[in-house]
């Protein structure tokens, strides 16, 4: 089978430092692939080569088999991949609701089309199940600006979700957020995994929350790949321990 | 030929000294408060007219202007801080630019009211007179403004880069967050660019109204050339400011000698939109990292 | 008068009740007689607009202390343009609202071009300060000049160059803007019918401060003379200008550049400089110095052209209404074709004038040379019916 | 109820503006008929910076290129009607170029950028007088009776009273479709681009296509205007287009409430209309507010905005926040 997304020897540099230095890894379809790794280990850096707000030095990315190397965020969103962000990213002056529909509204007809299209359209009625599944259904009338900081974690993570990525990637969503909150993230994504089928890479420090969630991690250390492994493999494994514990 | 072209560029130098001082408190301003002060150059025509009140009373020129550096501190440093950058900054920068938009209004308008919309002359400190160089003509006056504005730039240079208040001046500007860890007073010190620029824009009156008149209605033209000198040079360096400011009176000189006399308020405005699309940190400026 | 139509009938009950926009226009007292001044009292226009203004203000003091015009007090009201031609025709409008007798304004020739058609379908009689060819070339019965135009003023100003200053080439240095261009096309016209070539052409920005290129330019030229036509305060900077590129040629102007405002803001820089004025407070004419000294009295200030052109405007409107012997606007057009007022007659118009058909006037004009911060004439020009 | 509300009172001002001329004279009417054209571009602006966030300071040179356009193709022998759409058109494309600064810089460079742009524009229209009178004013090239009021199907819109239901008729119908427009997916894709331009491309909003579509748009509203506002004046220069009248604009939309639908409307009727009501309802010691009317009105404005920078519109979200 071929892997949804894969990445052969990325690497950035920032003058000397490698913050990300020939890091290859691929993830299957259907699975949620965790990156964990002390600060400063690159996986930031590494997520955004991948999602093309940076363009890597070296090394090829591709989803699905399309080299997506260096693509911009625009093109690798219409190609099906969501993202949600570290800090929070909601169209504050909307309303809920208009969030997610403008989440998925691109990908629908033309440019041209929409502009004559019906105010909603015709994503009325997925942004309800959306906003339902994501309890967020009795704020649908408010500004998203408005939202507690929960609320808008939440939304952030719906509008990712409205136009039926095959693959999401998601940027510390445990961050900030209370432990009933985290509970529920993980829950929400687990059954978005079982149900639709959807593939998940997180990057994560809540180490709890990523052993829990993750069916396969990476552990990146000074920007190369320490280790890749189920969550188990990677709780008993020395050289993980040392960078955690040495950091 | 060479005579005419030294003749333009020692005028265009003079002129461009005096955008350069207007956009020196322009960029004082934006470094330490991200204020875009559109009310730049009334803070230039304002205190021309409080000198001449203080001369229509008899007062000496240098008493006058002595005071009038007082009364545009209090003003346009103080004032102009506590009523309406201090309660917008928090908006953005958008409003608070728009609200100095209202100011300059409310600040040409008022002149208008109190002084009549003619202009007056003012009194020049500088001496008339032409001398001879090389068969170039070349007025005291010219030199005059060009030497002020000189050692006042470099002067205020070397108090941000050499004296303690300077460099704590310019840590505020940077970091302010790091300014505080320090012990530095950051309101302090801002309020301190606010009076620098205030004395720089009184000393520009004190320079460009002779020549210029006294009219409620200069500042337009005056600050619309300290934006362009500022960012051309790079809004983020003080002698960026300066670069700013002579390359655009030298240059606009230029264009209305050998190019097209009517596009002459154009060649400014021109280069700062090649600048803006093509180094939108300006010619001597840093870039800086976008925030979102 | 115009009749009053329903609607307007309405509009007048509507707007005392509510709204307020129309003010009672035809509910003034029957004692007084109103005028409306539109007019540049700010902007660039703003020494001839306010020097306007004053005139008619003096004038209108005086007649009232007098007793009005036919036993009316006059009421004026001055309306700003800002200099701004668009603003200058929707005061002309609103002008006509108030339903005056005679409008008075604008100076600046584009204003008045943009706005006299407003006048002329109220059927309202207007005096301008504008100095543009085209203003009485449009056929309109209604407009009334208070000066020479540009192409009465150019031939004398022309002739004087070819004749007096001897200039076989002359450079002209110009604002760009409707007043300036106005006047560069008409003296080049002048300039070329008499064989005097121009040298350079030099255009020059409303606001400009910096007029080094401008007259490097006009130096370089290498011609006999310097034309200069700017407004006030541009005026006053190029001089400065000159004298300090040490120009040694005859400088020659027209009206605006030998004027008061100028003279006092340029200093010693304007020393020198000649030219041809339609109206000056030096003239050697006794009720024009009196004018003088009673304006300076009032607005302690000495009066411009414009201050005598809006004085003079006032008691044209008196000296043909008492002939009328009523308050009549399409009578009083009427009478102003090929009118002649004399001091005589009436001492308020200060010169003898006369009118043609089409709202220009003709007199006696000046040429002046600013000598130690002072303009002092040098000579009187005969009309130009008569020369 | 709230929106049956907001209906009855829309209709009532509506019937207002359509039975004010009854009671006005030619100036009250010439003043509505200014209203209604500066609101349709300040509503063009209110989209660009309002809900798109892109800050423009050349709608008024937008204002003259759609004045001179459709003098300049009446003068070629369009008729008006075709000149209209020609005239929005032209203003559309070139706001289509300016939109590209958008795209390489943000904020105040861009308010420096497109500031530029107008005074060039200015300069240009004044300065080629063969093509547009230059400051002599648009009566050089087409004659001083200047540009003719319009008919429709047979009827002269030569009076002012009629002329001014005609531009009531385009606020109406601007209005309309920039409400239309805003309730459109684009109306969603704008306010995301204005909001987290970084969060809108990553679910596939082209904000470099919106980016433009948000210039175009406004300039072709005030281009829309700028065709009317041609035969309104009859004559014109290339005076009201500059750089003042764009700042007047701007704060017309900040005042009303930047973003807010009927802020464009409001904040044009506080600049044009405002100091004539006062005018009638003020004492006279108080003298012609034209002179001191500004004055106040940028105090006013100052203080607005540090108090409530959302404009006049948001002062009521203000308060109830402030009560909560």
């Amino acid at each position: 089978m071929t892997p949804i997304l894969s990445a052969a020897n990325v690497s950035k540099h920032y003058g000397a430092i490698r913050a990300v230095d020939d890091v290859s890894f691929t993830v299957a379809p259907g699975e949620i692939f965790g990156v964990i790794g002390p600060n400063g280990s690159g996986k930031t850096t590494l997520f955004n080569c991948v999602l093309g707000q940076i363009r890597p030095d070296g090394g090829r990315v591709a989803f699905q088999d399309r080299d997506i190397t260096g693509a911009g965020p625009l093109a690798l969103s219409r190609l099906g991949i969501g993202r949600t962000f570290q800090s929070l990213q909601v169209f504050g002056g909307l309303t809920v609701r208009d969030n997610v529909i403008a989440a998925a509204q691109e990908h629908r007809g033309t440019l041209w089309s929409r502009l004559f299209a019906a105010p909603e359209i015709g994503l009325g009625a997925k942004a309800d199940e959306t906003l339902a599944l994501f309890e967020l259904a009795p704020h649908a009338g408010k500004l998203a600006g408005g939202l507690s900081y929960g609320q808008q974690k939440l939304l952030d993570m719906a509008m990712a979700f409205m136009a039926d990525p095959a693959l999401v990637m998601l940027d510390e969503p445990a961050a900030g957020v209370n432990p009933r909150l985290i509970e529920m993230i993980r829950q929400l994504l687990q059954r978005l995994n079982r149900e639709r089928g959807t593939t998940f890479v997180v990057i994560e420090h809540n180490m709890d929350f990523v052993m829990a969630l993750c069916q396969r991690i990476m552990v990146l250390a000074e920007g190369r790949v320490l280790a890749v492994g189920t969550p188990a493999e990677i709780r008993s494994n020395p050289a993980v321990l040392e960078a955690y514990l040495g950091a | 030929m060479f005579a005419d072209l030294a003749q333009l560029t020692i005028s265009g130098l003079a002129t461009g000294a005096i955008y350069a001082l207007a956009a020196m408190g322009f960029t004082l301003l934006w470094q330490t408060s991200s204020t875009i002060n559109f009310a730049q150059g009334e803070f230039v025509m304002v205190p021309a007219f409080i000198m001449l009140g203080f001369l229509g009373i008899g007062m000496p020129l240098i008493f006058a202007f002595a005071l009038t550096l007082a009364a545009s501190a209090l003003i346009f440093g103080v004032g102009f801080k506590r009523a309406v950058v201090d309660p917008m900054i928090r908006h953005g920068v958008l409003p608070l630019a728009i609200a100095a938009m209202a100011l300059s209004l409310a600040l040409q308008q008022g002149v208008k009211l109190v002084f009549g919309a003619e202009a007056r002359s003012v009194p020049d400190i500088l001496p008339d007179g032409v001398t001879r160089i090389v068969g170039v003509a070349v007025s005291y006056r010219d030199v005059g403004v060009l030497v002020i504005s000189f050692v006042l730039i470099l002067g205020l240079q070397l108090f941000l880069a050499r004296t303690l208040t300077g460099r704590a001046m310019q840590a505020s500007a940077q970091n302010p967050d790091g300014a505080r860890v320090l012990g530095i007073n950051v309101d302090r010190m801002i309020l301190y660019t606010f009076l620098a620029n205030a004395a720089l824009a009184s000393i520009a009156a004190l320079l460009v109204t002779p020549i210029y008149l006294a009219k409620f209605d200069l500042g337009g033209p005056l600050g619309l050339k300290a934006f362009c000198a500022a960012i051309i040079g790079g809004f983020n360096q003080m002698h960026g400011a300066l670069a700013g400011g002579l390359l655009i009176g030298v240059i606009e000189n230029l264009t209305g000698a050998y190019f097209a006399p009517q596009y002459k308020d154009a060649a400014a405005l021109v280069l700062f939109v090649i600048v803006i699309l093509f180094k939108p940190e300006g010619l001597f400026g840093r870039r800086e990292e976008r925030r979102v | 008068m115009a009749k009053t139509t329903r609607r307007e009938a309405l509009g007048i009950l509507g707007g005392a009740a509510a709204v307020g926009l129309a003010r009672p226009a035809i509910a003034q007292q029957p004692q007084t007689v109103k005028f409306v001044n539109v007019v540049e009292l700010s902007g660039a226009g703003v020494t001839s607009g306010t020097n306007w203004r004053d005139g008619i203000e003096l004038a209108v003091r005086e007649l009232n202390a007098a007793g009005g015009i036919l036993g009316r007090r006059i009421e004026v009201q001055h309306l700003d343009t800002a200099s701004n031609p668009g603003q200058a025709r929707a005061l002309v409008t609103r002008a006509i609202d108030q339903d005056p007798y005679i409008l008075f304004g604008p100076v600046f020739s584009g204003s008045v071009m943009v706005s006299m058609a407003v006048a002329q379908e109220a059927r309202m009689p207007q005096f301008t300060g504008g100095e543009a060819t085209a203003i009485t070339a449009q056929g309109n019965p209604y407009i009334f000049r208070t000066s020479f135009s540009q192409v009465q003023a150019m031939p004398k100003v022309a002739a004087y160059l070819k004749d007096q200053v001897r200039a076989q080439s002359v450079s002209i240095i110009w604002v760009n803007n409707d007043f300036g261009k106005g006047g560069r096309d008409a003296i080049m016209a002048e300039l070329q019918r008499r064989g005097v070539r121009v040298a350079i052409d030099v255009s020059t920005e409303q606001n400009q401060v910096d007029f080094s290129s401008a007259v490097l330019r006009a130096k370089n030229a290498n011609a006999d003379a310097l034309f200069v036509y700017l407004n006030e305060d541009e005026s006053a900077r190029i001089l400065r200008e000159i004298r300090r590129q040490g120009y040694d040629k005859p400088i020659i102007g027209e009206t605006v550049l030998p004027s008061q405002q100028v003279i006092e803001l340029a200093g010693d820089a304007a020393n020198g400089i000649r030219g041809h004025v339609g109206l000056t407070v030096n003239a050697p004419i006794p009720a024009i110095q009196d004018f003088s000294r009673r304006f300076q009295a009032a607005f302690n200030r000495i009066s411009d052209h414009n201050g005598i052109k809006g004085f003079f405007a006032v008691h044209v409107v008196n000296a043909v209404t008492k002939r009328l012997g009523r308050f009549d606007r399409q009578a009083f057009a009427e009478a102003m074709k090929n009118i002649r007022i004399t001091t005589a007659d009436a001492p308020g118009v200060l010169m003898d004038v006369s009118y043609d058909d089409k709202g220009n006037l003709d007199r006696d004009s000046f040429l002046v040379e600013v000598r130690n911060g002072r303009q002092e004439v040098v000579a009187v020009l005969p009309p130009i019916g008569r020369s | 109820m709230r929106t049956a509300l907001r209906i009855a009172a829309l209709v009532a001002i509506l019937a207002a503006l359509i039975v004010a001329p009854q009671y006005l004279r030619n100036y009250g009417i010439y003043l509505l008929s200014l209203w209604s054209l500066f609101a349709i571009a300040a509503m063009g602006l209110n989209l660009t910076l309002g809900y798109a966030g892109q800050m423009s300071l050349a709608q008024a040179a937008f204002l003259g290129i759609g004045a001179y356009a459709v003098a300049l193709l009446v003068k070629a022998g369009v008729p008006f009607w075709v000149g209209v759409p020609l005239a929005t058109l032209v203003a559309f494309a070139v706001g289509l170029l300016l939109g590209f600064p958008a795209l390489r810089v943000q904020h105040h460079y861009l308010a420096f950028a497109t500031l530029g742009f107008n005074v060039l524009v200015y300069l240009a229209i004044r300065n080629e007088d063969w093509l547009t009178g230059g400051s002599m004013g648009i009566g050089q090239v087409m004659g001083f009776a200047g540009m003719p009021r319009p008919s429709i199907f047979g009827y002269s819109l030569r009076r002012g009273i009629d002329f001014y239901y005609l531009c009531l008729a385009m606020l109406c119908l601007s209005t309309l479709l920039v409400w239309l427009l805003l309730r459109s997916p684009w109306g969603r894709a704008f306010a995301a681009l204005r909001d987290n331009p970084v969060r809108a491309e990553s679910l596939a909003i082209d904000i470099r296509a919106y980016t433009l579509l948000a210039f175009a748009i406004g300039a072709g509203l005030a281009g829309f205007a700028g065709a009317f506002y041609a035969p309104l004046v009859q004559l014109f220069d290339p005076s009201p287009f500059g750089l003042l009248e764009s700042l007047s604009l701007l704060l017309m939309v900040v005042v009303g409430g930047s973003g807010r639908f009927w802020g464009p409307h409001i904040g044009a009727a506080l600049v044009l209309l405002l100091p004539h009501w006062l005018q009638a309802l003020l004492p006279a010691w108080l003298g012609p507010p034209d002179q001191w009317y500004l004055f106040v009105f940028g105090i006013a404005v100052l203080v607005l905005l540090t108090w409530c920078p959302g404009g006049l519109l948001a002062i009521p979200d203000r308060l109830r926040a402030r009560a909560q």
